[in-house]
């Protein structure tokens, strides 16, 4: 185990695959020579070279375009647009064909790649540059996706979405990138997809959650738990597969559940997701689902009021609060 | 003084171009016939008029070279060598389509054939044309992708984002757009402010060309000009192949944009019999010669439309199948 | 009140309006000389003339710029998408840009702008022609979305749309553009935004769904009926303002609801509406409300398979008798 | 030999183009202090060294004509008359920001001076520009629209969709293309198959011209130039003014990837003082008057700061405010 931030997991994660597998290539907007406008790329170039690590143009659709014909040529492209909000330029890419390809041609390809994304809100940057889009990425089929929440996961999941054969959108939050933790130093170490983490155990709520929302919430159940209110924290780590069978088996038992998204509330994954609860525990329940979203707005550049906008911990809080005691 | 045939290619060589140009023409008439009687449905695009184009072009290529295309691509992976019946089979949405009828008259993907697939997003097949060329100069390979669009997609972003990167990377791509004059019923000068389409790359620095598509042997004397160049330079080329669907856009479209002596003058021009009039100058092929050759594509053809008709549909189980690894 | 097919409707509310407005301009692929894909704009080149219906080229992201800027500056423009499938190209002017500019500029500028889609699958075009959108419009702040299931609602809400100041997505579905129906004749007949319509009552169930559904919603309810169950359907309209209030009323006084949706399910909007009737009903829900979905997948070619990937009338009666199997 | 400056502009017109350099300077230079403190957070993308552009061009435009520029736009914005203090504060976050708090640095707005917004996706601008130059064009207004964006954004595919559709539709545009020679970290000749950028509307059959952005003078006769020819022609103009950003790509960017050679010789063609010697050169100024200019220019900005920073938040309820009418 060694200590490490996010984005130097993430950096670890593709220097060893990138020693591991000769056909694996890195392109995007100055990941190469800038070393990424996060940093997260640094130093790939010096160790790989200029044949295997690439600037591009700005032309995102044609970024994914790019990727998506070089893992049908049997590459294995990890491509990073520079924010998620610019994922909108390339979703005739992402979803009119990377998602649809293999289907479409009846299984007779498939497309080794990863679209790794900087995304989510917080920093200011106004309404342009602070989207949360994993509900768009998950609503379409044909792709996995991950979103992890710690350096380990980082890593872990991004090892395994590299090695995956199927395409994977990868997110990144950027308030994230200089959260430490503890990962594993062995390079066969891999997360799994489709497996959610219980990041914390707890006996009356349950609170589900990913990436930086699994870290808000996590805060909260600490500041309940001085309360005597017992959280379970779910960290989902993949929206595509989703491990709804843990999540719903953590809300059977505790009987009340808190979905946590950063994304709009309207046709929201958190819908989804509650839903599935409510499915399946409709006769453990003990209060409705509450979500926790983000507002139904383009998001405000001004700090006071973007604060807002963003799930906090302080709304977590007051929605495990809501669900107690609006407990039958 | 034009170049005998005989200068060009082989006696065989050249009957075969006849051959593949009269399969595709009796195979997209067949589908037009099942579309009437409802055993093809969805959208379909015939190319019947342009089978110069897909000919010659194929015939210049390696079979090692990647081709891409459009929706209206029944012809381009025919003549790459992909069996009539189970493309006629992906027609009618049967099991043994070329794509388990999963993809359809726009789908069609054969990578054995190196056939990279037909597209129906307008201007979506470029950019991947593009990943399929730098996987094969990453690999070192002898291989160039050939990729082939409508004069519709030469205002699409993609189009600019592609020729800019291919020049950029150096990838050996072969851009081919075949200008029909129309996409839809949208004719090519009212919607692109430059309608001499090859003339488009100035602003990449691609070496352009233009080529009569009406010409199977002028298609093949071009393509396999511009793919010596691209091996040699290992850079993009652009050819504009000046051609005409005889059909309207698809099935749909009665063509009612173009006048009837618009579509008399093209149809003189038709490549088939023109070809034809040609072998039978140069004594490479006789008419009946050429009247069995028709005959037997028709027979072919009428074996697809057999062999799709009596093809299984899809099990309810393929819905889940062949979505992820 | 005249009997017209969806597609007239829709054509009339155009004229009408182009009459009306003098900065009404309509625009897109093939809309003038070609009349539409789907001939919806039939005869306006003829009665308005090439100054303000016309034809563009095959540049997608741009018509929606254009409309944007146009409506900026003063015009109303009214433009189509050959197909949502296409919006997939434009996802940067629609989401980045048009849903964002009002807000992101402090109110400063409002954008008077339609943009019609058809849309929905069902006709065999296969993964890149057949998709169903809508749960990525209603996800987005900052635009109104109208999606009809009736001839008159083509026209009322198309008429609706063009006069709105906020900038609309306005989806047809293919499928209905032959379907006919009793339309109001009076020019000035508009069909209200935020408000759902009950287009059948009942007691057992609630049946919530949206354009196309809403009629497979209603054969079915028909033959619930045979078997002596009473549905009630309610027709959204628009999913954006959406009017929850109507169905949660009637679900809390059926004690049952199914949630019908065409798009696909995960992240899908039916999850977001199906949980406001677990929170609002939550002591009055005899069952957990099921839903009704696009199956997660690419969509198939095969019209065999590609009938499976969509709801039917079949589906929403299981559905129903589940949910009344299931109730406590 | 040089025109007299005399020849082109008033003198009080000459001397206001420095007046607006300098506060633009000095602008920027306080926004990077304020960033420094944290009252400036987000992106910030500042505009010293490109003064030249913005203030020639926009002198050379007329009041009724409409801007719009990338997110680089603060001079863009002062220089067309927006409020120094209104746009501080909106850099700060505050109410009084000149759109509420809501855009910050990379959205400024400003219907009233036709300042019709600064954007932060590269390249989202091109089309919106288009649609305002239709507006103008249907309502047979006497408006142009000129639209600024980097050398960056000439590889997305709106560039390519907006001047092909531009030409087509014959919109009263003007493109200029600010080539600084970076988009972030990557120089031209890495992103653009053909690295001169004025040459890229070849395809386009749109007139286009170079001019050194250092100059502003040049700039302001070139616009002047291309301005009259739209409005003659009713037909876009493009130009490509040659400058170079004497900061990072923004204040997160120590801009590692440019050497301190390039930069020298950069600093050397700084356009405020290479103009301020000019003007007293051709006597239209002394030094003492140049100097008050600045001290004014220095007092305006920091007024704006003071402005900003005693202005209120805005409250809870602007959340919900100005998104539907
Ligand atoms: C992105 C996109 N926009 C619109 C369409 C609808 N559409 C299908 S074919 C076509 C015309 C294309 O014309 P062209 O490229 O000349 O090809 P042709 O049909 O003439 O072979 C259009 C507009 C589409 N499929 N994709
Ligand atoms: C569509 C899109 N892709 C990427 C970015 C990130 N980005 C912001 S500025 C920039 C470089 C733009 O360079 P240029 O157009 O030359 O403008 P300059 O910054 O030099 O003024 C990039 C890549 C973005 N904002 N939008
Ligand atoms: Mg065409
Ligand atoms: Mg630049």
């Amino acid at each position: 185990m060694s200590e490490m931030t996010y984005r130097d997991a993430l950096n670890l994660a593709l220097r060893e695959e990138m020693r591991r597998d000769p056909a694996m290539v890195v392109f995007g907007e100055d990941v190469a020579l800038y070393e990424g406008s996060f940093k997260v790329t640094r130093g790939l170039l010096a160790e790989f070279g200029e044949e295997r690590i690439k600037d591009t143009p700005i032309s995102e659709n044609t970024i994914i375009g790019m990727a998506v014909g070089a893992a049908m040529g049997g590459l294995r492209p990890v491509v990073e647009l520079m924010t998620v909000n610019f994922a909108l330029l390339a979703m005739d890419q992402l979803i009119n064909h990377m998602a649809k390809i293999r289907s479409m041609f009846g299984g007779q390809t498939y497309l080794p790649m990863v679209v790794r994304m900087p995304g989510g809100g917080g920093s200011q940057l106004a309404a342009q540059h602070s989207q949360s889009l994993e509900s768009y990425f998950m609503h379409c089929p044909g792709m996995r996706i991950a979103y992890p929440a710690t350096p380990a996961d980082a890593k872990g999941l991004l090892k395994s979405a590299i090695r995956d054969n199927n395409p994977v959108v990868f997110l990144e939050h950027e308030l994230l990138y200089n959260s430490k933790g503890e990962v594993p130093d062995d390079p066969e170490f891999l997360a799994p997809f489709g497996r959610a983490n219980v990041v914390r155990a707890g006996a009356d709520v349950t609170i589900v959650a990913y990436a930086r929302m699994t870290v808000l919430a996590l805060q909260a159940a600490g500041e309940l738990e001085k309360e005597g209110i017992s959280c379970e924290v779910i960290d989902l780590r993949t929206l595509n597969p989703l491990d709804a069978e843990t999540f719903i088996a953590s809300a059977r038992k505790t009987g009340r559940a808190v979905v946590v998204e950063e994304c709009w509330r309207s046709a929201g994954l958190g819908g989804d997701l509650a839903h599935r609860i409510h499915e399946a525990c409709f006769d453990s329940l003990l209060a409705p689902v509450k979500r926790v979203a983000g507002l139904d707005v383009p998001m405000p550049y001004s700090r006071e009021i973007e604060k807002l906008c963003i799930p906090r911990v302080e709304t977590i809080v007051s929605a495990v609060r809501d669900v107690l005691a609006a407990s039958v | 003084m034009e170049t005998k045939l005989r200068a060009i290619l082989s006696d065989h060589e050249l009957v075969r171009l006849y051959e593949q140009m009269a399969l595709s023409r009796e195979f997209e008439e067949a589908c037009a016939e099942q579309y009437t009687k409802g055993h093809i449905t969805g959208f379909l695009h015939l190319y019947s008029g342009q089978e110069a184009v897909a000919v010659g072009a194929t015939a210049a290529l390696h079979k090692d070279d990647y081709i891409l295309s459009a929706y209206r691509e029944h012809a381009q992976a025919i003549v790459r060598g992909a069996e009539p019946k189970r493309v006629m089979a992906e027609l009618f949405g049967k099991a043994t389509g070329l794509c388990k009828g999963k993809g359809g008259s726009m789908h069609l993907f054969s990578p054995d054939l190196n056939f990279m697939g037909g597209y129906a997003i307008v201007g979506g097949q470029l950019p991947i044309a593009c990943g399929l060329a730098f996987s094969a100069k990453y690999r070192q390979e002898d291989r160039i992708t050939a990729c082939f669009f409508g004069d519709g997609a030469v205002n699409q972003g993609t189009f600019h984002e592609s020729l800019n990167w291919a020049r950029l990377w150096e990838l050996p791509v072969l851009f081919v757009c075949e200008n029909n004059f129309y996409g839809i019923g949208t004719e090519v000068h009212r919607s692109s402010a430059l309608p001499t389409v090859h003339k488009r790359t100035c602003g990449y620095d691609i070496p352009s060309e233009k080529v009569d598509g009406m010409d199977v042997i002028a298609v093949f004397k071009a393509v396999k000009y511009a793919v010596e160049k691209v091996r040699e330079t290992g850079r993009p080329q652009f050819l504009e192949a000046i051609t005409y669907r005889f059909r309207g856009h698809s099935m749909a479209d009665p063509a009612k944009y173009r006048s009837a002596a618009e579509h008399e003058i093209w149809k003189a021009r038709d490549p088939l019999p023109n070809y034809a009039r040609r072998l039978l100058a140069e004594g490479l092929a006789t008419e009946q010669e050429l009247e069995a050759i028709r005959q037997r594509c028709g027979a072919i053809v009428q074996e697809a439309v057999t062999f799709a008709e009596a093809s299984p549909w899809p099990g309810e189980q393929a819905v889940w199948e062949d979505i992820y690894v």
